[in-house]
């Protein structure tokens, strides 16, 4: 390995990382406070209206019932990629310049995926009787319904959900225990309970390892499965455009994609602002650059995929519905996501650009909002052009749905902003696992460092 | 340095042992508001004129039907209008200062307000018709009301093997009866369903079959609308 | 035979084509369009029956009006060689419905009598039933809908009122059928008799181009008028095997 | 367990308090409210709670009298059903009848005798009572019948039809005034002039459209308004797939109505040429032989003038197509010919309806089954000879300006709307000292009423109908009360005949019901005897119960032949418009949508019902052909003023797709300014701007007769309305079929036995 951490000690990782936790400046407070305000006014307020007056309150409409909030819904999901996936596929490559961001990547992962199961609270008409969906033995002796695909989701996500929460539990464990004992009070407390009284023997490292390689084979396939099943939300009706087969590889690549603009974009606050700068480096934009790149051009050719089936096809259905979203009246929306996400993206091919911060952070901004765009258009446009032309309608997102939209956001920060508090967000064990070892023998004994 | 997880959860058995005793407290309170507000499955609601079922049902044995004369040709069936009440009671017990009640209200032309104690959600839809012409006895599902003071939805939970009337009023018991009694307590879905699963229609009446029931009794819109 | 093998054959037997004509009724509509002449009778005799709201004009302007049937109108052509075709549009009632397969909580399934059935009181909103839905005749409650007193007076009792966030669509006034089936079992008769049932739309309808009955009673009226030569099912290249069935416009020449 | 010390106490019991709290507040918030069960005191025998009963009625929302079955639960009017055995409607109801319960359930709804307190037209009236309310009244017209003056009084009411017609009659009688007015805004006055001149019978005919093999519409829009759409729409349809051969239809009118586009062609002549049009293939008919009668000679004479190469440059359709229709018209037997509003409305409309007649007369349709066939007299009274046109309510308006009118008492009928600016007819009405309004509602005219003394609607009241334009037989229904009065209401008989006690004239009945069984007993009387029930009081429970009454008698008419100056005085002048045709470039076709004459925009039903062309809701709309919109740059949506030479509306502008470039049209009914929550300041109401061009023959004024001009205003507004895009994109959603592969209709129709 090169780059910085080589000049480090390990207590300095240690030191940096608990200072991050600990010592906390008014900025971090000032921001909770916003990021939490903000959820309260435009998350909650909007909601807590809507549940009251009922989805009208949202811009929906006859035929186009599905907005913004199912666009959302699928916007997280995908972001949720990002992490968990990424972080797995990269352990099992053996690519250590995963090892300082993957921590606060799989966060991501957790924390949209949380925002994706409220989105669904948001979508659905009657959500105090959300709990129909869940297979449980009842006195009215109903079960949802096995076929269909909205129920293949709720199982997935939560499926996801879990995998990923025990995954980044375990993998911090041995940093909790090198936290607790670097703290007093409270937090010691704590973390001595988070820690599971982890002592750092080779037992524990082991099986540590063992169990941690597994999950990350058995998440794999999983997070791949979540976003295809996603897509059959769509693919499975015969609405134009959506009814797709493409729909499966078009979702996960998607979400890959947003993914990993996601964490480009996280990778860049944390630096700035917890200065993790000698973890997270030029090596990491780099490499999360190339990704990018083959991402964009994966992406850009299923949409060709998509476009060239749709002209194809000759069925007036088919065109009508491409024809409507290329020149229709969300056309803008449709051509900002193919500047953002198939154009903008190739200027990682120069190297000098992967390896500059701030432009790299334009892009991933960009990409997302793309990606967003992308989710919406799906929603949009083929719902409100379907079979029957005089049944053919218009949406357009009400101030709630915008407001919630935003608000989701500031959830996202909120949750993160406490999530940087409690987890160590740079994985400490594993960045030492990048160095070479010091010339004599660690300071303290239990700081859990690989034998 | 301590490592071990012991003492932080003692630490915390404090702070659990508050947050199970609100938890608890909820149910506690719930539950005592369940019994001592009108709840028809414990507490009988107050009646605007103190009607016993017992008096008139059980002790004198007038058949259910025959003031609740609507249930065999309706769906719903049907409350008995004032002058019905007067009708005997012109002669019966006309002293009684409930009855005195009964026929102020009769002759202020005035109708009792009684309090709906069998109530049903407005999306379901229940006919006495179909049941009373199948031959089901009134208390299988209201109850021993033959022998209630006050009106209340039965649940069964403390009581023995319940008197069963026939629709035609004689008392029989309810290996005698036409449908037993169904298992489930509570005046809600799983009580019809588990009656349309036991039974069967044949020639109009409703047998016991053990092959789950019969062909539309299932279906949802048998009861929903 | 393994549990799987009882599975699948369950399965498959639920999926054979034709698998509700095992059941006592399959209802079926066919509409003349020959006959219709979009006059919206049928619409308001079931926003009648059927406790529709009068939703207001600010709904329609957003485009949430709630009408079980729509009159749809396609015109033909350019002055003065125009044509206006109309089409009477609800819920067709498909035995291989999109809508059914996607709710999560099984709210709209298929009943014993072929009818593509609706229970409000289970719907969660989803709204994924109205998406998949080719024909766009599934109507959401996008609020509680009041009437004002009196108007609530007229409210049909053997119809509940949907409250906000539940999906509704034509029933075939499965209301009405209900209450034929027991004046049958009330004369002691095991059937309906053909016409003994008419959805609203139908009774009303001032040029009678609509027909309902039981498609599997080979004598009754609209199972001839489906062997009409003019019948067909709009989209039917969706294979939504429909349960209305439409006969064509004729064009003559004077 | 942790060794628990006094703080720790105090926060358990703390948190125990407040869970319990916690609890007890869930429950009470998710609780039940508690509900009643409200008895009969009494109950009535034919009621059954939870049981639906129906009850045989008569339809009072237009004058076709359709049959209605009513279904009650619970003593509440549930829902409105055509009553299968009426001939009528035969089971079938249009929207505007289905909608009736809510006249009975509107919000808007008069509940009980009202004074105008402040000045007229103000809304400052005030509840009385009924006592109060009727001795105001009676003194009022008790002292000018005193005093000889009756005839100051005017009577102003909808068209009433039956024994309630023969009711007010005698009340006119009693208090000596021959000013009784009935008034129907589309009441066909130019039909019934063409049919006595040219068949000497002021009647209107039976059009036999359900065994008519070809039918020739001018202007006549039969499936929605028409006389009597309902009975149309049987007869379209069985003559479509009732038979063995289908019946094929012409709609010749300019702008296209729902018949025009459920016919098979549409014939877009220049308005008010359609009677040219007519003896165009009348000439044709009797040139090419099709026609022989000994009276030929005399016909050549008249119609020589109509050559097709004239006609088809008058009206603006092909000579061949005229050749085409006139062929087929003379060979289709039986084949029709019948005129509506399109053609009557305009200032040649009585000779353009005697034209049709004469076509129907030389093609050998009079008094044939599939043609026109004459009703026997009506077994009860109708209102014809009292209907008012625009003339009788102009001189009405006229003597009340001249102060002539002491008391007018208005019935149900809002002349304010439907009458033109022009006729300044709202002015004249404030010359009238006294006025009292029998209405249920607050319309435009009532408003100005000093008393109102709101009648039942007509779900409530005693009533019957004797439908004019019949199914070529006697019949008659009765309306019978289906619920209890709503209200603090009275039945408008009731009114009158309490007002006739009250200045000491009372007539021989003491009740509404009274006035309809006295009625039906001369019916029952009349009838022969062998098909007599044995008493009176069974024949009326049985016409109760059947709602219906019917007697197989048919006139089979002595086809007439018109005289000779009957036939010398046929002849049509090119139609005369209202306005510069340079200045006003635009005819205005004012058209009867959904909403009758104006009188159902107060019902939300109506008002959500798309409409049958356009599919706009809430709101009125201006027509105009493509072309003319893009030559003026108008797209759907724009605010436009329309200005006669009387005035002007403001609308949006609709493109359609089938009206001709020079016209443009729009719906009655919008455009009310006081007429409760649903109809009042809601779109724009054409009838307004209407020059008083009168058509002298028919005393009505020329509808279809005035020009106007589109002055765009800038704005633009959003039509609401539920159709998306009207094209069907090669989809073939709706499908067609060649006319060979015609079938007979498979459910039967119940066709109305007309014997010969």
């Amino acid at each position: 390995m090169h780059g910085e951490p080589n000049q480090l000690k390990y207590t300095d990782i240690h030191n940096d990382v608990v200072r991050s936790i600990v010592e906390t400046g008014p900025n971090y407070y000032i921001a909770l406070v916003t990021a939490f305000a903000l959820t309260l006014i435009c998350f909650f307020f909007p909601w807590f209206y809507q549940l009251y007056y009922g989805i009208g309150a949202a811009g929906m409409n006859h035929p186009s019932v599905w907005g913004t909030y199912l666009a959302s819904f699928i916007f997280w999901i995908g972001l949720s990629h990002s992490g968990t996936l990424l972080s797995c596929v990269l352990h099992i490559t053996n690519s250590s310049w995963r090892k300082a961001m993957y921590r606060s990547a799989e966060a991501m992962t957790l924390f949209s995926l949380v925002v994706a199961a409220i989105m669904v609270m948001v979508h659905v008409g009657r959500p105090w009787f959300i709990h129909w969906a869940a297979p449980y033995p009842n006195q009215m002796e109903m079960w949802p319904n096995f076929r269909s695909p909205l129920l293949f989701d709720v199982m997935a996500i939560t499926t996801y959900l879990t995998g990923s929460t025990i995954f980044i539990y375990m993998g911090s464990i041995p940093d909790f225990a090198a936290v607790r004992d670097r703290t007093r009070g409270w937090r010691n407390t704590m973390y001595s309970l988070m820690s599971l009284g982890w002592r750092g023997t080779d037992t524990e490292w082991h099986r540590l390892h063992w169990a941690y390689t597994f999950l990350a084979v058995l998440i794999i396939p999983l997070a791949v499965s979540v976003h295809s099943i996603v897509s059959w939300d769509f693919a499975m009706s015969i609405v134009p455009a959506l009814h797709q087969t493409i729909f499966a590889p078009y979702f996960v690549v998607g979400a890959i994609y947003s993914g990993t603009a996601g964490i480009v974009t996280v990778m860049f606050v944390l630096r700035k602002f917890m200065d993790f700068g000698q973890y997270i480096t030029e090596l990491h934009f780099d490499n999360l650059g190339k990704l990018l790149l083959v991402l964009s051009l994966l992406w850009t050719y299923i949409n060709v995929v998509e476009v060239f089936t749709g002209f194809y096809s000759g069925a007036s259905g088919e065109t009508e519905a491409l024809n409507y979203r290329l020149f229709g009246f969300y056309a803008p929306l449709y051509w900002e996501m193919i500047a953002f996400c198939a154009i903008a993206p190739l200027l990682c091919a120069f190297k000098s650009f992967r390896t500059s911060f701030v432009p790299m952070l334009v892009l991933s901004i960009a990409i997302n909002i793309g990606m967003y765009t992308e989710r919406f258009l799906i929603v949009a446009t083929s719902l409100s052009r379907q079979y029957l032309p005089d049944a053919w309608g218009l949406y357009v997102p009400s101030a709630v749905e915008i407001s919630i939209l935003l608000g989701t956001f500031a959830l996202f920060t909120t949750l993160f902003l406490l999530f940087v508090k409690v987890f160590p967000s740079v994985s400490m064990y594993e960045v030492k696992e990048t160095m070479e070892s010091p010339k004599k023998s660690p300071p303290a004994a239990s700081e859990g460092s690989p034998a | 340095m301590n490592v071990s997880i012991q003492p932080a959860l003692k630490s915390l058995q404090t702070a659990a042992l508050i947050a199970v005793v609100a938890v608890v407290g909820i149910f506690v309170g719930y539950f005592i508001d369940f019994l001592i507000t009108d709840n028809p499955e414990v507490s009988a609601p107050e009646q605007p004129i103190a009607f016993s079922h017992k008096i008139h049902a059980g002790d004198n044995e007038i058949p259910c039907q025959y003031c609740h004369t609507e249930a065999r040709r309706s769906p719903s069936a049907g409350v008995p209008s004032v002058n019905k009440c007067m009708g005997c009671h012109n002669e019966v017990a006309t002293e009684s200062p409930l009855i005195r009640q009964v026929s102020e209200y009769w002759e202020n032309k005035e109708p009792i307000p009684w309090v709906k104690v069998h109530d049903l959600p407005d999306f379901v839809h229940f006919t006495h018709k179909r049941h009373v012409q199948a031959g089901i006895a009134c208390q299988t599902c209201h109850g021993p009301v033959e022998t209630m003071d006050k009106i209340s939805v039965h649940s069964r939970n403390n009581d023995g093997p319940t008197l069963l009337a026939s629709t035609t009023g004689e008392i029989m018991n309810s290996e005698t009866s036409a449908v037993a009694a169904t298992q489930n307590d509570h005046w809600e879905m799983g009580l019809c369903l588990n009656c349309h699963k036991q039974h069967d229609v044949v020639d109009g009446k409703a047998v016991r079959v053990d092959d789950g029931g019969f062909d539309n009794g299932l279906d949802c819109w048998t009861c929903h609308k | 035979m393994s549990f799987l093998d009882r599975i699948t054959e369950g399965w498959r037997k639920n999926r054979k084509p034709g698998y509700y004509e095992d059941f006592d009724y399959h209802w079926a509509m066919t509409i003349d369009l020959d006959q219709c002449s979009g006059c919206g009778a049928c619409v308001t005799a079931c926003q009648a029956e059927n406790n529709l709201p009068i939703v207001g004009e600010d709904a329609f302007t957003k485009g949430r009006e709630i009408k079980w049937l729509r009159i749809e109108h396609y015109w033909e052509g350019e002055y003065p060689d125009v044509k206006l075709n109309v089409i009477p549009m609800m819920c067709q009632h498909c035995d291989s419905a999109p809508c059914e397969t996607v709710c999560p909580v099984s709210a709209t399934y298929h009943n014993q009598d072929g009818l593509n059935t609706q229970i409000y009181n289970r719907c969660i909103g989803t709204r994924s039933c109205a998406v998949y839905c080719p024909y766009e005749v599934r109507y959401f409650n996008y609020n509680d809908h009041t009437w004002e007193s009196p108007l609530d007076q007229q409210l049909n009792p053997d119809v509940s009122v949907r409250e906000k966030g539940v999906m509704e669509k034509c029933t075939f006034c499965i209301q009405r059928i209900r209450q034929a089936k027991d004046n049958a079992k009330d004369d002691g008769r095991r059937r309906v008799r053909d016409g003994e049932v008419q959805p609203a739309c139908v009774q009303t309808c001032p040029s009678k181009a609509m027909v309902f009955g039981d498609r599997n009673d080979p004598q009754s009226q609209v199972s001839q008028s489906l062997n009409d030569p003019r019948s067909y099912k709009v989209l039917d290249e969706l294979n939504t095997n429909s349960s209305v069935v439409y006969l064509k416009k004729v064009e003559a020449e004077g | 367990m942790p060794n628990i010390d006094r703080r720790d106490f105090i926060k358990l019991v703390g948190a125990g308090g407040v869970g319990v709290g916690a609890g007890v507040v869930l429950r009470e918030s998710i609780k039940h409210p508690k509900e009643h069960l409200i008895p009969h005191v009494l109950a009535p025998e034919d009621y059954s709670s939870g049981v639906a009963t129906w009850y045989n009625s008569v339809c009072s929302m237009c004058s076709a009298g359709c049959g209605i079955s009513v279904r009650t639960r619970e003593g509440r009017a549930k829902k409105i059903e055509g009553n299968p055995s009426h001939a009528v409607n035969q089971g079938g109801l249009c929207a505007v009848g289905q909608a009736g319960l809510q006249v009975l359930y509107n919000p808007d709804r008069l509940t009980g005798p009202l004074l105008q307190s402040a000045n007229r037209g103000s809304d400052g009236f005030t509840q009385i009572t009924w006592e109060d309310g009727l001795t105001r009244v009676a003194s009022r017209l008790d002292v000018l019948r005193a005093a000889g003056r009756g005839n100051r009084i005017a009577l102003l009411t909808r068209g009433v039809g039956g024994h309630l017609a023969e009711l007010l009659e005698s009340f006119a009688e009693g208090v000596g005034t021959d000013q009784l007015h009935h008034y129907d805004y589309d009441h066909p006055h130019a039909l019934y002039a063409a049919n006595e001149r040219f068949f000497g019978k002021q009647h209107l005919p039976y059009y036999d459209l359900s065994n008519t093999r070809h039918l020739l519409s001018f202007g006549a829009d039969y499936l929605a308004g028409w006389l009597s759409p309902v009975h149309h729409s049987l007869g379209f349809a069985n003559s479509r797939h009732g038979g063995d051969n289908r019946g094929y239809f012409v709609q010749i009118e300019p702008r296209m109505s729902p018949s025009g586009a459920a016919a098979d062609e549409w014939v877009p002549a220049k308005p008010g040429t359609e009677g040219i049009l007519a003896l165009g293939l009348a000439h044709h008919i009797v040139a090419s032989g099709h026609y022989e009668g000994e009276d030929i000679n005399e016909w050549k004479d008249v119609l020589s003038a109509y050559t097709l190469e004239k006609v088809a440059e008058e009206t603006d359709v092909s000579e061949s197509v005229l050749r085409r229709l006139a062929e087929s018209f003379a060979n289709a037997s039986p084949s029709l010919a019948i005129g509506g509003d399109g053609a009557g409305n305009n200032s040649n409309g009585v000779d353009t309806l005697v034209a049709i007649n004469a076509l129907n007369y030389l093609a050998g349709n009079v008094g044939e089954v599939g043609g026109v066939i004459f009703n026997p007299d009506p077994a009860g009274a109708t209102s014809h000879s009292r209907q008012a046109n625009y003339q009788t309510l102009a001189q009405l308006a006229e003597s009340a300006r001249a102060g002539e009118i002491d008391v007018l008492i208005l019935n149900d009928v809002n002349p304010v709307f439907t009458m033109p600016l022009a006729s300044e007819f709202k002015a004249a009405l404030a010359q009238i000292p006294f006025i009292v309004s029998l209405s249920s509602f607050i319309d435009e005219t009532s408003a100005l009423a000093d008393v109102i003394l709101p009648s039942h609607t007509y779900l409530e009241s005693w009533g019957d109908a004797f439908p004019e334009q019949g199914v070529g037989f006697s019949i008659g229904a009765v309306s019978q009360p289906v619920i209890a009065p709503l209200y603090n209401t009275k039945a408008t008989g009731d009114i009158v005949l309490d007002l006739a006690r009250r200045i000491g004239k009372p007539m021989r009945w003491d009740s509404t019901e009274d006035c309809i069984k006295d009625g039906w007993n001369k019916i029952y009387q009349e009838s022969d005897a062998n098909t007599r029930t044995e008493s009176f009081e069974s024949f009326w429970t049985a016409l109760l119960k059947a709602g219906v009454w019917g007697k197989k008698n048919h006139l089979k008419t002595d086809t007439s032949r018109p005289n000779a100056n009957t036939i010398a005085s046929i002849g049509v002048d090119a139609p005369t418009f209202s306005g510069d045709a340079e200045l006003y470039p635009f005819v205005l076709q004012p058209y009867r949508s959904g909403m009758h004459d104006g009188r159902a925009a107060n019902l939300p039903w109506i008002q959500e019902l798309p409409d049958a062309m356009t599919s706009v809701v809430y709101g009125s709309w201006v027509e105009i052909n493509p072309k003319t919109a893009k030559d003026l740059g108008l797209t759907e949506g724009d605010l436009v003023d329309i200005e006669s030479v009387e005035g002007a509306v403001r609308a949006p502008i609709l493109v359609y797709p089938a009206i001709r470039p020079d016209v443009i049209a729009m719906p009655i009914g919008q455009g009310h300014t006081n007429y409760g929550r649903y109809a009042s300041n809601r779109g724009a109401n054409p009838l307004e701007i209407l020059s008083p061009l009168v058509d002298d023959n028919s005393g009505n004024v020329a509808s279809n007769a005035t020009r106007v001009k589109i002055v765009a205003t800038g704005k633009h507004v959003e039509i609401v309305k539920t159709g998306g895009k009207s094209r069907d994109l090669g989809r073939d959603i709706v499908q067609t079929t060649g006319g060979d592969d015609h079938t007979a209709q498979t459910n039967s129709i119940p066709i109305t036995v007309i014997p010969t």
